[in-house]
């Protein structure tokens, strides 16, 4: 069939063809469209590093995908409202600056990824699906039952945040951020995954005993690597903030863990572009099988279930027609 | 790449006594057509339909579009209506946290917003809209009445319990703006709890002379079956939600002669009530619940506004919207000058009549409430 | 006569009533091969865990030139210069053979988080992969999948891997294990030289190759160690005969 | 606080552990024999539920919708089983969670097509209806007592089911190791399919005893199916027993945090934030507490290691 990079180069044109095409044919709310499956992909891109590479399967990143949120809405909100997010021991303010944003997003989601994993990566196996879900439903109440920043209801942005020398009202323009990030986070996990680093963490996966015995401890990799993804997650959650100028706890939902997971999934575990062709099909299936029926999500389950029975290695497994990743 | 089409595009068949504007009208329907709170949704979305049906009006044509209760879903949905579809008004959301996702957003562009359930204080008070109408209810209001029913009921002792939610919040808060006796308890819950049992216990020791609770949807139905069998018969008092035509059935005899507030009943002796209530039935082989009612009187207005402005002309069609010149199955309404109605609030009792648990009323809670934001809205 | 490299005293290990390890003494000098024998469930395999760190026994001590073990865990003790190869070959099958040697060389190195520079790129990892690699014969099978390997070569390569490792001690479990008498024969040749590198524990089934390889041999039942001496003090021990060898010999 | 309501709670405890028990058991077993994790676990709650309603409603007797309840849900297993989830046992974790993900997507969305999006009407039959007064002077809902004899029974009959019948030798034989179960010569599909459908079974019996005092409506299933991992997590995966202990210990630590956490937060705080603090505390501590047993058992407190 295809050779992987075709695919993937072919993957990335189309999600820049498409908005350029809808900008000129007058369609923005398509542009939209491809924002989402750029940040979905870009939280997908960092699950895969834990989840492709490391092994770990996380059923908890919604919670770093939400802290990643929240982080951005928090800081408009005091922005907007002119107070102070907190007044000791220093003052500081609120900002709607992205540039100041993401950093924040990225420590938050990082240091809510090193507590959780410190504690998770105790464990493994069915054990580390079950913690890692258990502490992201745990961010999630808290969050549904704090009033601070407006709980349940979630918490309006209103306008959306800004970037030097862009309008990000404009959808193109944000479209391009979020598609930037998304080539970003891409070439962290390219990076990562060849690295000396990234060398061990595959070993690990496939063979810890081995990783052990010569003389490289796990755990610290792991952690690591764990990090790492959920800060890409949460990063992808602060531009989904933006998207939407809206954060609320659904963005910390189980559904959201499980959604993450699929993107992952249905592209094809362990490959640096499956998140984007899977985010990328889920999101066209949502649209499209919407129109089918008030049942759609039968139809998607059902097709989720034949990928995953049938479709070794996801899209881009069957695309190349090479079930396991090289 | 071929884009959605809505998934409803229903227009009216009949042209009858067609009022012909300058141009079809567009409105968007944002609602939850899918998961456990669709039966609120679809309800919402039949009465808006009906009444573009039986208007006969040819001339709006209605996207609707579901919203899966998800707040992040239902702004790109927007997003779409705006963009793509260009509608000129918006509507259908149930959710409190769906409106505050997504109207903010939506009037800011210019767009008018006549929300059919969800009313929350933040869109009520400073966070008012000239485009943005709500044609149900404040939020607050139901649980308004509650505390002044309690009042003027005697009671003395009142325990109170909501979800441990912003909604839940405002309506405790709700409740005690009119309800000036002790309180016996008062316990926040868990959003989407469905064992009662811990909190029953709490109301029984408390030796309370009545319970007001908000538990919409599943919650309030698992709480009064719990409730019918836990041998406490301290009675009862709730908003409209828990005891509405799409869930008195499935909390069977449990909910018989519970006392809730509402702001329409199917008994409302009016014309237009009857009607309403005799054409739905025929259409849809069901009775209709407190969302129908809201989303058929939203439409009302809406096409009544229609007939008299042309949604281009912002401002007049504003005029139009706030003289508020239509029929309401609830008899009089008006608007308060935040766009929020002016209206009766009613205590109905749980009936069986034949086979079927209904409402009837039993006394007047409030006449005339606005809201306790009218004042904040600088509009 | 100089210290031994690894001292193990009176070492014991108990799961629930059955005694694995019995109060076992053993030493490894430095420059020697000193082979491990005994019948299936003897207690081999759990004796080299605790060597290791992966099983923490219950009684007795474990010294690593003239130093302590105890509370270190398998990385640690890997660190210090325990090498080992698996009963059952353990390799990170996805990957290639000079990945898995590179692995070994990069746990050496000890630079492990360094997130940049590829790893296949650095040639101060893959130049010693190579010769370790060279060294056992596998020159040549660089890029094939680890899994693909036959079994004769995975066992190499596992040999290359703890090479890799800079090893003070090799802990070698049955390397001969499933070879046939050609590999056997090759393996055997290889072993020789690597006692120049760093003194072997090696357990062993084929009598040939510890016969000929071994400078002292022990011999483990039960979970103790009935006898300790040179081959053929061994051959000549009555009750090694007839406790082990009386079958085969 | 009286001793009266503070017997009355412990009994809720009891109750919603025993409940969490019957959904558990399926669970830690499907998981111990079989090596798979099932997330549409709670999805065949809401079958049980469901068949029991419609029955029920259909033909006017509770214990008749009990039955189906069993019925319906152990069909809807095997079913599962013999077309999805047999094709899983030998994939990893990762696949099992996504296409048992995708199960509930088809379930939910197949009941609602079924049944419609309104919840149904099911109700304590009239014999076990009302209060009863408890020695102590505590009044307690019969129906509740009834569940918590019901999920005794249950636990007791799955005991000796395990320990004592030639099923129960194959069942544990199968957990330590499915090369000697073939071996002796058991059919081991047959096995597997029996297995998932009395896994399946306990779920919807669960569900109809518990549907019968809750909202029975599409996606019931998810929150109780989250809880029921917590417990199975805590009490080690694979064990039953671990379930049952896990289930009590879940069920009195959620309901009396609920109950006495907004009252020690009262003690040094105005009430209504004391009952805010309180409650979002609360619904946060089984988590707390799956996270604490973790941290000190990392397999689970009855868990054969990680």
């Amino acid at each position: 069939m295809f050779r992987e990079t075709t695919v993937n180069t072919a993957l990335v044109a189309i999600l820049v063809a498409v908005p350029l095409v809808a900008q000129a044919a007058g369609e923005p709310f398509i542009i939209t469209l491809a924002t989402k499956v750029a940040i979905f992909a870009m939280a997908g891109v960092g699950l895969n590093i834990a989840l492709g590479y490391g092994g770990l399967v996380s059923f908890g990143h919604a919670a770093f995908f939400g802290i990643g949120g929240y982080a951005a809405g928090i800081l408009a909100s005091h922005a907007q409202s002119y107070t102070p997010l907190m007044t000791w021991p220093f003052a500081i303010g609120g900002t709607q600056q992205m540039l100041i944003i993401w950093p924040v997003a990225l420590a938050a989601s990082g240091i809510a990824a090193l507590v959780i994993g410190a504690l998770s990566l105790r464990t493994s196996g069915v054990y580390f699906i079950m913690i890692t879900l258990a502490f992201a439903q745990m961010v999630f109440y808290f969050a549904v039952s704090w009033p601070a920043y407006g709980g349940e209801d979630g918490l309006p942005i209103y306008v959306r945040d800004k970037f030097p020398g862009l309008n990000t009202l404009d959808p193109l323009q944000f479209f391009a951020v979020a598609f930037a990030c998304f080539l970003l986070a891409v070439l962290v996990s390219v990076v990562l995954s060849r690295s000396r680093f990234g060398l061990a963490l595959q070993g690990a996966r496939q063979n810890v005993e081995r990783v052990r015995a010569v003389g490289i401890d796990p755990y610290r990799l792991r952690l690591v690597a764990f990090v790492i993804s959920g800060m890409i997650t949460g990063l992808a959650g602060a531009l989904y903030a933006d998207l939407n100028r809206f954060v609320s706890p659904s963005m910390l939902s189980w559904q959201t863990s499980g959604e993450i997971m699929v993107f992952v999934i249905l592209g094809g575990v362990g490959r640096h572009f499956g998140p984007l062709a899977g985010a990328a099909l889920f999101i066209l299936l949502e649209h499209e099988l919407g129109s089918v029926s008030e049942y759609w999500q039968f139809l998607l389950g059902l097709l989720l279930l034949l990928v995953v029975l049938f479709a070794h290695g996801g899209l881009i497994g069957v695309l190349t027609r090479r079930p396991h990743r090289d | 790449m071929k884009m959605i089409k809505s998934t409803l595009a229903a227009v009216a068949m009949l042209a009858a006594t067609t009022a012909a504007y300058a141009e079809p009208v567009k409105v968007g329907m944002i609602t939850t057509l899918s998961g456990g709170g669709a039966s609120l949704g679809i309800d919402a979305r039949d009465g808006f339909m009906l009444a573009i049906k039986n208007s006969g009006n040819s001339d709006v044509e209605v996207v609707i579009e579901d919203d899966q209760q998800k707040p992040d879903v239902a702004v790109q949905l927007a997003d779409k209506m705006i963009q793509s579809d260009k509608v000129d008004i918006l509507t259908g959301i149930i959710w409190s946290n769906l409106a505050m996702a997504v109207v903010p957003a939506a009037v800011a562009q210019g767009k008018f917003y006549l929300s059919v359930n969800a009313a929350p204080s933040q869109l009520a008070g400073p966070g008012c809209d000239a485009h943005y109408f709500s044609i149900s209810y404040q939020n607050d209001n139901l649980h308004e009445a509650a505390g002044a029913y309690a009042k003027e009921a005697g009671y003395k002792n009142m325990f109170i319990l909501a979800p441990n939610y912003p909604a839940g919040k405002d309506s405790l808060s709700g409740f005690k703006r009119f309800y000036d006796g002790e309180l016996a308890g008062e316990i926040y819950t868990q959003l989407g709890q469905t064992d009662y049992a811990a909190e029953i216990a709490q109301i029984r020791a408390s030796g309370a002379d009545g319970v007001f609770f908000f538990l919409p949807g599943g919650m309030g139905i698992a709480f009064m079956k719990q409730y019918a069998q836990s041998g406490v018969d301290t009675p009862l008092i709730g908003p409209a939600f828990s005891f509405d035509q799409n869930i008195l059935q499935a909390v069977g005899d449990a909910a018989l002669g519970v006392k809730n507030t509402a702001n329409w009943s199917k008994d409302i002796d009016n014309e237009a009530n009857k009607a309403f209530v005799e054409s739905y039935q025929a259409e849809y082989g069901r009775l209709p619940s407190v969302y129908s009612s809201y989303g058929y009187d939203t439409a009302n207005l809406m096409l009544s506004a229609l007939d008299k402005a042309s949604v281009s002309d912002a401002d007049a069609f504003q005029k139009a919207l706030e003289e508020a010149d239509f029929d309401s199955v609830r008899g009089k309404f008006s608007f308060a000058s935040n766009h929020h109605p002016i209206q009766d609030i009613y205590v109905r009792e749980v009936v069986k009549e034949g086979d079927i648990l209904t409402n009837k009323i039993v006394a007047t809670a409030m006449t005339d409430r606005d809201n306790a934001y009218v004042g904040d809205c600088k509009m | 006569m100089t210290d031994p490299v690894l001292e193990i005293r009176k070492l014991t290990k108990r799961f629930g009533a059955l005694t694995v390890s019995d109060g076992i003494d053993f030493d490894l000098r430095p420059g020697e091969i000193h082979a491990l024998i005994g019948p299936n469930g003897a207690g081999k395999s759990t004796l080299i865990k605790q060597i290791c760190g992966e099983l923490h026994p219950d009684a007795g001590a474990i010294l690593f030139s003239g130093r302590d073990l105890a509370g270190e865990g398998s990385v640690a003790r890997a660190r210090r210069g325990l090498a080992r190869t698996f009963q059952v070959s353990s390799v990170a099958p996805e990957f290639t053979a000079l990945q898995n040697v590179v692995l070994a060389v990069q746990g050496a190195s000890g630079a492990t988080f360094r997130f940049l520079r590829p790893a296949l790129g650095d040639a101060a990892l893959t130049g010693p992969a190579r010769a370790f690699m060279e060294r056992v014969g596998l020159s040549g099978r660089e890029n094939v999948p680890a899994s693909i390997l036959s079994h004769g070569e995975r066992r190499r390569l596992e040999l290359a891997m703890a090479l890799a490792m800079e090893p003070r001690v090799f802990l070698l479990d049955e390397p001969m294990a499933g070879l046939g008498p050609e590999g056997s024969q090759e393996m055997t040749a290889i072993l020789s030289d690597l006692r120049h590198e760093a003194p072997i524990l090696l357990v062993e089934h084929d009598m040939d190759a510890v016969f000929t390889l071994a400078d002292r041999i022990s011999v483990l039942v039960y979970g103790r160690i009935i006898a300790t001496g040179t081959v053929d003090e061994i051959r000549a021990n009555a009750e090694v005969q007839s406790a082990y060898l009386g079958d085969d010999a | 606080m009286s001793a009266a309501l503070l017997i009355e709670q412990a009994l809720n405890g009891l109750q919603f552990g025993v409940m969490l028990f019957l959904m558990a058991a399926g669970l830690t077993l499907i998981f111990g024999v079989m090596g798979l994790i099932n997330l549409a676990h709670g999805s065949l709650y809401m079958v049980g539920a469901f068949a029991c309603a419609a029955v029920a409603t259909a033909t006017g007797s509770f214990w008749l919708g009990l039955v189906a309840s069993l019925v319906a849900a152990a069909l809807a297993g095997a079913i599962m089983e013999i077309v999805v989830i047999r094709r899983l046992y030998r994939r990893d974790h990762l696949d099992q969670v996504l296409a048992t993900f995708a199960l509930i997507l088809m379930f939910s969305e197949g009941t609602r097509w079924l049944f419609g999006s309104f919840p149904l009407y099911l109700d304590v039959p009239e014999i076990l209806s009302g209060a009863v007064a408890l020695p102590g002077g505590v009044q307690y809902p019969l129906y509740r007592l009834a569940i918590i004899v019901a999920g005794i029974g249950v636990a007791i009959l799955l005991f000796l089911l395990i320990g004592r019948t030639r099923l129960g030798i194959q069942i544990r034989a199968g957990e330590a190791d499915r090369e000697m179960i073939a071996a002796l010569g058991v059919d081991i599909k047959l096995l597997y399919t029996a297995v998932f459908a009395l896994g399946a079974a306990l779920a919807g019996f669960a569900g109809g005893l518990v549907g019968t005092i809750q909202s029975v409506q599409v996606g019931m299933g998810e929150p109780v199916l989250i809880l029921a991992f917590v417990v199975i997590v805590i009490g080690g995966i694979g064990s039953i027993k671990g379930a049952f202990i896990g289930a009590l210990l879940v069920g009195i630590t959620d309901t009396l945090g609920r109950f006495l956490l907004p009252v020690f937060f009262g003690a040094f705080m105005n009430a209504s934030d004391a009952t805010a603090v309180g409650s979002a505390l609360a619904s946060m501590l089984i988590y707390i507490l799956m996270a604490l047993v973790l941290v000190v058992r990392p397999g689970g407190l009855y868990g054969a290691g990680t």
